[in-house]
């Protein structure tokens, strides 16, 4: 049926505009930065073994961050992206799923993987590109994914995802499963095309996929006012006719309650939900980045102080489940574990030589296998020029 | 066994694919109710439903990042470009993703359910935007397989053999045959095989190499040449990637002659991939210079279409001057 | 400057959603079906001068519908595609606008053109592809375009021409132009990746353009509630922060009326706008579509009942500005025009073989020469199979 | 004369051009304040002003739809695409649009004010997506050129004469030798001819044809040639569409014996078209096969990229067997 609307909707007889103020946009807030939580303010479901094991996944990822960028600099590692004051995003929305709801990833999102059990010895291989690395050494470090755990691996181009997500969600209902997808994006990401191709399609076959945009302020250089007009991604949930949610991305309660909720009515109504969090990118864009081109050390130093994971643990102290010796030794303890993984994958071989011609179809062609002999021959006749391969095939 | 044309055939190995297994899906714009532009996909959402065969938005690369999705999903997901000229909005989740979907995951992941069909060439007077022929900007593409059937029998047979294969297939249908092509095909189901070109005619004078709508000019042009004396092998390549080149090379070897009659533009072409690579492996073996007979290097155009593209006459004259050369 | 949201919006503490229905749009109506204009509406500039050559184009446009649909079915024309029951929405848009001002056509705005002087030889000349076709006989029938009045020549790729609109737009800006870009879509078209790529940039880069969506209920039969599920294509201006208006298509006063002022808003504030006109496709997509497969005949007879040229014609019988014996002799007059048109055009040569390589390049290549001399080498090798050009070179 | 790095030498024809007209507009991801994420575009936003040199939103269809836009309505239109490998949501607009504005219009419009830049290539640890060299997508497609420089002298002079050619141009450059191509680059004005392959070594027994980043490697691989007694002609091509075919005919008329080297995969790349036709022109000139040493039919990899790509070694082997053939 096509639109019924000629005698439907409301009628004006002077020219009336809509615009980007026309619709309000809260921002969801629980917890405040002293460990508080705001009076009468909703809470998410969330235990001590939750919450501890929250708190101790934060701990983790800004333990990895902080020693991967080190290894950069030290030239042991080719490149490193941190999620710098927006960990509450990645782990938070992981925290409010089932472990066979499907998570997409753009690839500031680690925390998603180090929550559903990913180890260190996977993130180390990934980065690496060594001969354990899961993804056979073909992509740069931080390209993280694993089928068992149900994240998807990432990929540089972006956007893809977010139609990709929308139909992996509408195979999971077709199947009758109860099982969401989770797709993260960047607000700059959510320029691409396939932004608008993903959310429509999503609205329009109700597919029970989260749409989980981190709004960090930036995308590299470019500050979120060259990059939209609207009022933030939010906004744009009207138009796709979406269940739309805008929350405090440093706040892991927020994080967790949204998510939950959004969970819930996707799979009950098999249908999208849009949720916008708020943040920054304490970091750098990634270890090739320097912000200081860009940005005043104030803006920083602003968002410095809604720091995600202070905010988490002023909280867990107020609760009583946590306190300074713990942080002091868990901090110690994930210090010792990274660098101690470092040196073990970094002396792990390459992938074999064999690796080259696999998973470009399902089984390799006749072609492949005669380039791949070629390349073979090739080594063996000139093994200094090749030192990863020559003499291990 | 039937007679029916191309579209029936396509629309009958969908039926198939479709009772077959319940997690296959078919979508596209106006690929629902209406049964698509051309009526390929008609009845299916009628006996399958709505969930299974449905209209799409007016989005193509939409349409392939769904497809992607599913397909990584585990469902059988064929989606449909309406005409070929569109599928370039969609080329980045072809081209990027369908194609290194499980390389770059080490295979953790694959889009292996993934075939895309889509009407593509010339000859309706479609002019620049309903006419082209994009074999060769996906044949640079490793990871995906691209087929293209010349009639109803192959047709069928090929595109299920696609929509089975483990690995994305970009399926192109010669749409001015969609109903001028005639002939047998069983009503049940078959397969025909991947990455293997068919000799449809032999010969020991020349090769003559084509695919889908082209088969039947080079076909004619044989006949023609045959009035000459002139023993032509006539080949389809039916794969375009990974393309056979063992056929290929071993009819060549034989006659030591080829030409290849393409629709799309000359320059780089998927022609010139088979001559370079003809003239490297049967360089001792040619008689003559490989010919490519290829639409000329503009868009497709519309008044003067026939002017434009390779007929049984360009193939003809291009035969008797390869082997007088 | 990147975001300073964090104390700047609406805070709370209690999960809020917005959805769809967060925003009203009412519709701009200013003429009724009989030609009255509803009390206290706010009528657009117009005088009976710019009334009656409105009212004159819808004639001819309905006039042209009919006979090429005519001549189609004739076998004369091998494709033709109506705009029955939206004409007010191309007419209106043009003659709102300023000569100088660029339009950009999807393919049902032949009304843009006959308005700004488009002939009756041009329509049909690049109808027939002959060799008097302004676009060299190259595109299929009507794929019009003319440089002398600012009509951006029509590309089947649908939603090419937004992003294209807004850089367009952009760019005469720069020049300090009095002039602004009208881009016609259809809500099927804003679908596309290039539908959001547009509408950002231009929002982003404040190019004065105008967005005008034709939302006509289908593409080709896909209805709206396949297409999108949000309210319409106005609620997405919204998320795009530009101004937008939804208004009655089929009420011509209310078309002219939004985009006088939308122009004058473009050019002063040198930002994009975006019109949303609600209509219905009264005719097959195209020559090749039989609607009957997918709607009814109830729905369409409804529409009917809101013709838009027969609303305009009740305005200027009410104005005393028009009558029947006028009624009469213009589509008369037209008729004949029209068909004698067709039989001139169809009897021109098709373009002269050389055009097959010009305009691929500024000059043609030496590659192209070489194979331009091949083909006439070989037309006149066999000029019967080549009737189109053996013997005119 | 300065010596001055490739990026450096890009830097000042933007320079220039923006200089010399105040129609012109550079744009992309990051090209604004930034000066873009390799600094191509450093300063020019100081100079010429945010209108004229801007960051737009991160869409690559968007950006070349708006450049389309801009250069149609006669504005010298600059476009950055961050990397290559990310020109693909672009296609269509390249494609179907730029590739075929003045033809589909019959020149009532055209796009010819557009130029399209962007980093291609491997060689940085980028794996599949920071890797790729998509120059063969673009040269199926007549009525684009596309160019490639090899090191800052040449991507100067290249450039101004892209930006200034009344044709869309895509224009690939090296980004493995950003920094590390260092040269002596006069700072003035000054253009070196599209469509014109430049010999940059004459010699007798084979011709070796490259392009862009290609370039070095074969001319090393010459290097170690010569001490085995072989005479290299080396060969840029510089220009991929509209190409060369008379200065590189002359060449294996002369040398009897063609190699190309190619970064991108071998199957359909652009030296298939080069060796298709480069056989048909010179067949009985030829005395060996022409060799193709390109990247496998994979994507492009990160660990094993050294294996992966034509190197000297390699290309110096496909020397010895093509002149010992
Ligand atoms: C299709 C595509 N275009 C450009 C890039 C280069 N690029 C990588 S990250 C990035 C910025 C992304 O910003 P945003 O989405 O906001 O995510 P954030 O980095 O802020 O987490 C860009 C432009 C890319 N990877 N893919
Ligand atoms: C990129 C692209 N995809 C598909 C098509 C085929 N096609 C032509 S018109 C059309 C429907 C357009 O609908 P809408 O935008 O609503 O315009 P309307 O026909 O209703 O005026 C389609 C799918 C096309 N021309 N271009
Ligand atoms: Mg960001
Ligand atoms: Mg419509």
């Amino acid at each position: 049926m096509s639109t019924e609307i000629y005698d439907d909707g409301p009628v004006v007889h002077q020219p009336t505009f809509i615009d980007g103020t026309s619709v309000e946009i809260p921002e969801l807030r629980i917890l405040r930065q002293n460990g508080t939580t705001y009076p009468k303010a909703d809470l998410p479901d969330i235990d001590q073994a939750l919450a501890t094991k929250i708190y101790q996944t934060l701990a983790f990822h800004r333990v990895l961050d902080e020693r991967m960028v080190a290894s950069q600099r030290q030239g042991r590692l080719s490149f490193y992206m941190t999620a710098l004051g927006e960990e509450a995003a990645s782990v938070g929305g992981a925290a409010a799923l089932q472990p066979q709801d499907m998570i997409m990833m753009q690839y500031r999102e680690q925390g998603t993987l180090m929550f559903r059990g990913f180890s260190i010895e996977n993130f180390m291989n990934q980065m690496f590109s060594n001969a354990e690395d899961l993804g056979k050494g073909r992509q740069m470090p931080i390209h993280y994914g694993s089928k068992e755990l149900n994240c998807m691996t990432v990929s540089s181009t972006l956007a893809t995802q977010i139609p990709q997500a929308a139909g992996y969600a509408y195979g999971q209902k077709l199947q009758g499963l109860d099982a969401v997808t989770l797709c993260y994006f960047g607000e700059g990401a959510a320029s691409e095309g396939d932004f608008h191709a993903g959310l429509n399609m999503a609205a329009v076959q109700e597919a029970p996929v989260i749409f989980f945009c981190r709004n960090n302020g930036y995308a590299i250089s470019t500050p979120t006012d060259e990059q939209f007009k609207g009022n933030g991604i939010a906004s744009r949930g009207v138009g796709y006719g979406m269940k739309t949610i805008r929350i405090d991305g440093n706040d892991i309660l927020a994080v967790l309650k949204a998510t939950q909720i959004a969970r819930a009515y996707a799979v009950k109504e098999s249908k999208p939900v849009l949720i916008e969090a708020m943040s920054y990118r304490l970091g750098g864009h990634s270890t090739s980045d320097d912000p200081s081109g860009y940005r005043t050390k104030e803006e920083e130093a602003k968002w410095q102080s809604h720091d995600p994971v202070a905010r988490m643990k002023n909280w867990m102290l107020k609760q009583k489940w946590w306190d300074e010796v713990k942080e002091t030794a868990l901090f110690e303890k994930y210090r010792e574990e990274v660098l101690a993984a470092v040196k073990v994958a970094e002396k792990i071989d390459k992938p074999h030589i064999d690796t080259m011609i696999t998973d470009v179809y399902d089984v390799p062609t006749a072609q492949l296998k005669a380039q791949l002999d070629a390349v073979k021959a090739h080594v063996n006749k000139y093994p200094e020029a090749y030192p990863f391969t020559a003499g291990k095939f | 066994m039937a007679q029916i044309n191309l579209l029936q055939a396509i629309n009958s190995a969908l039926d198939i694919a479709m009772a077959e297994n319940e997690r296959t899906v078919c979508f596209g714009e106006d690929v629902g109710h209406f049964g698509g532009v051309f009526r390929a996909t008609s009845g299916l959402q009628e006996k399958y439903g709505k969930a299974r065969c449905f209209n799409s938005p007016l989005v193509e690369q939409g349409i392939i990042g769904f497809a992607n999705g599913l397909a990584a999903q585990g469902t059988v997901a064929i989606a449909e470009i309406q005409f070929a000229d569109y599928i370039f909005p969609a080329f980045d989740q072809i081209v990027n993703e369908a194609a290194k979907f499980r390389y770059r995951t080490g295979n953790e992941f694959n889009v292996g359910k993934l075939t895309i069909r889509s009407p593509y060439g010339g000859g309706i007077a479609g002019g620049l935007y309903h006419s082209q022929s994009p074999e060769a900007y996906f044949a640079h593409t490793p990871g995906l397989k691209v087929v293209i059937p010349r009639n109803p029998y192959q047709a069928k047979g090929l595109l299920l053999a696609s929509i089975r294969d483990d690995n994305p297939v970009v399926f192109f249908e010669p749409k001015r045959l969609y109903r001028a092509s005639v002939g047998e095909v069983p009503e049940e189901d078959y397969q025909l095989p991947l990455g293997k070109a068919e000799v449809v005619q032999t010969g020991t004078d020349i090769t003559l190499l084509a695919w889908g709508a082209q088969m039947e000019i080079i076909e004619k042009a044989a006949q023609m040449a045959s009035n000459d004396g002139i023993s032509c092998e006539v080949v389809d390549l039916r794969t375009i990637l990974p393309w056979d080149i063992e056929t290929i090379t071993n009819s060549v070897m034989k006659t030591g002659r080829l030409l290849i009659s393409q629709e799309a533009p000359l320059t780089a072409g998927f022609a010139s991939e088979i001559a370079a690579t003809v003239q490297s492996e049967c360089f001792l073996h040619l008689e003559s210079p490989i010919a490519r007979v290829c639409g000329l290097d503009t868009p497709y155009p519309l008044a003067l279409e026939k002017e434009y593209v390779s007929d049984h006459l360009k193939v003809y004259e291009a035969i008797k001057k390869t082997v007088n050369f």
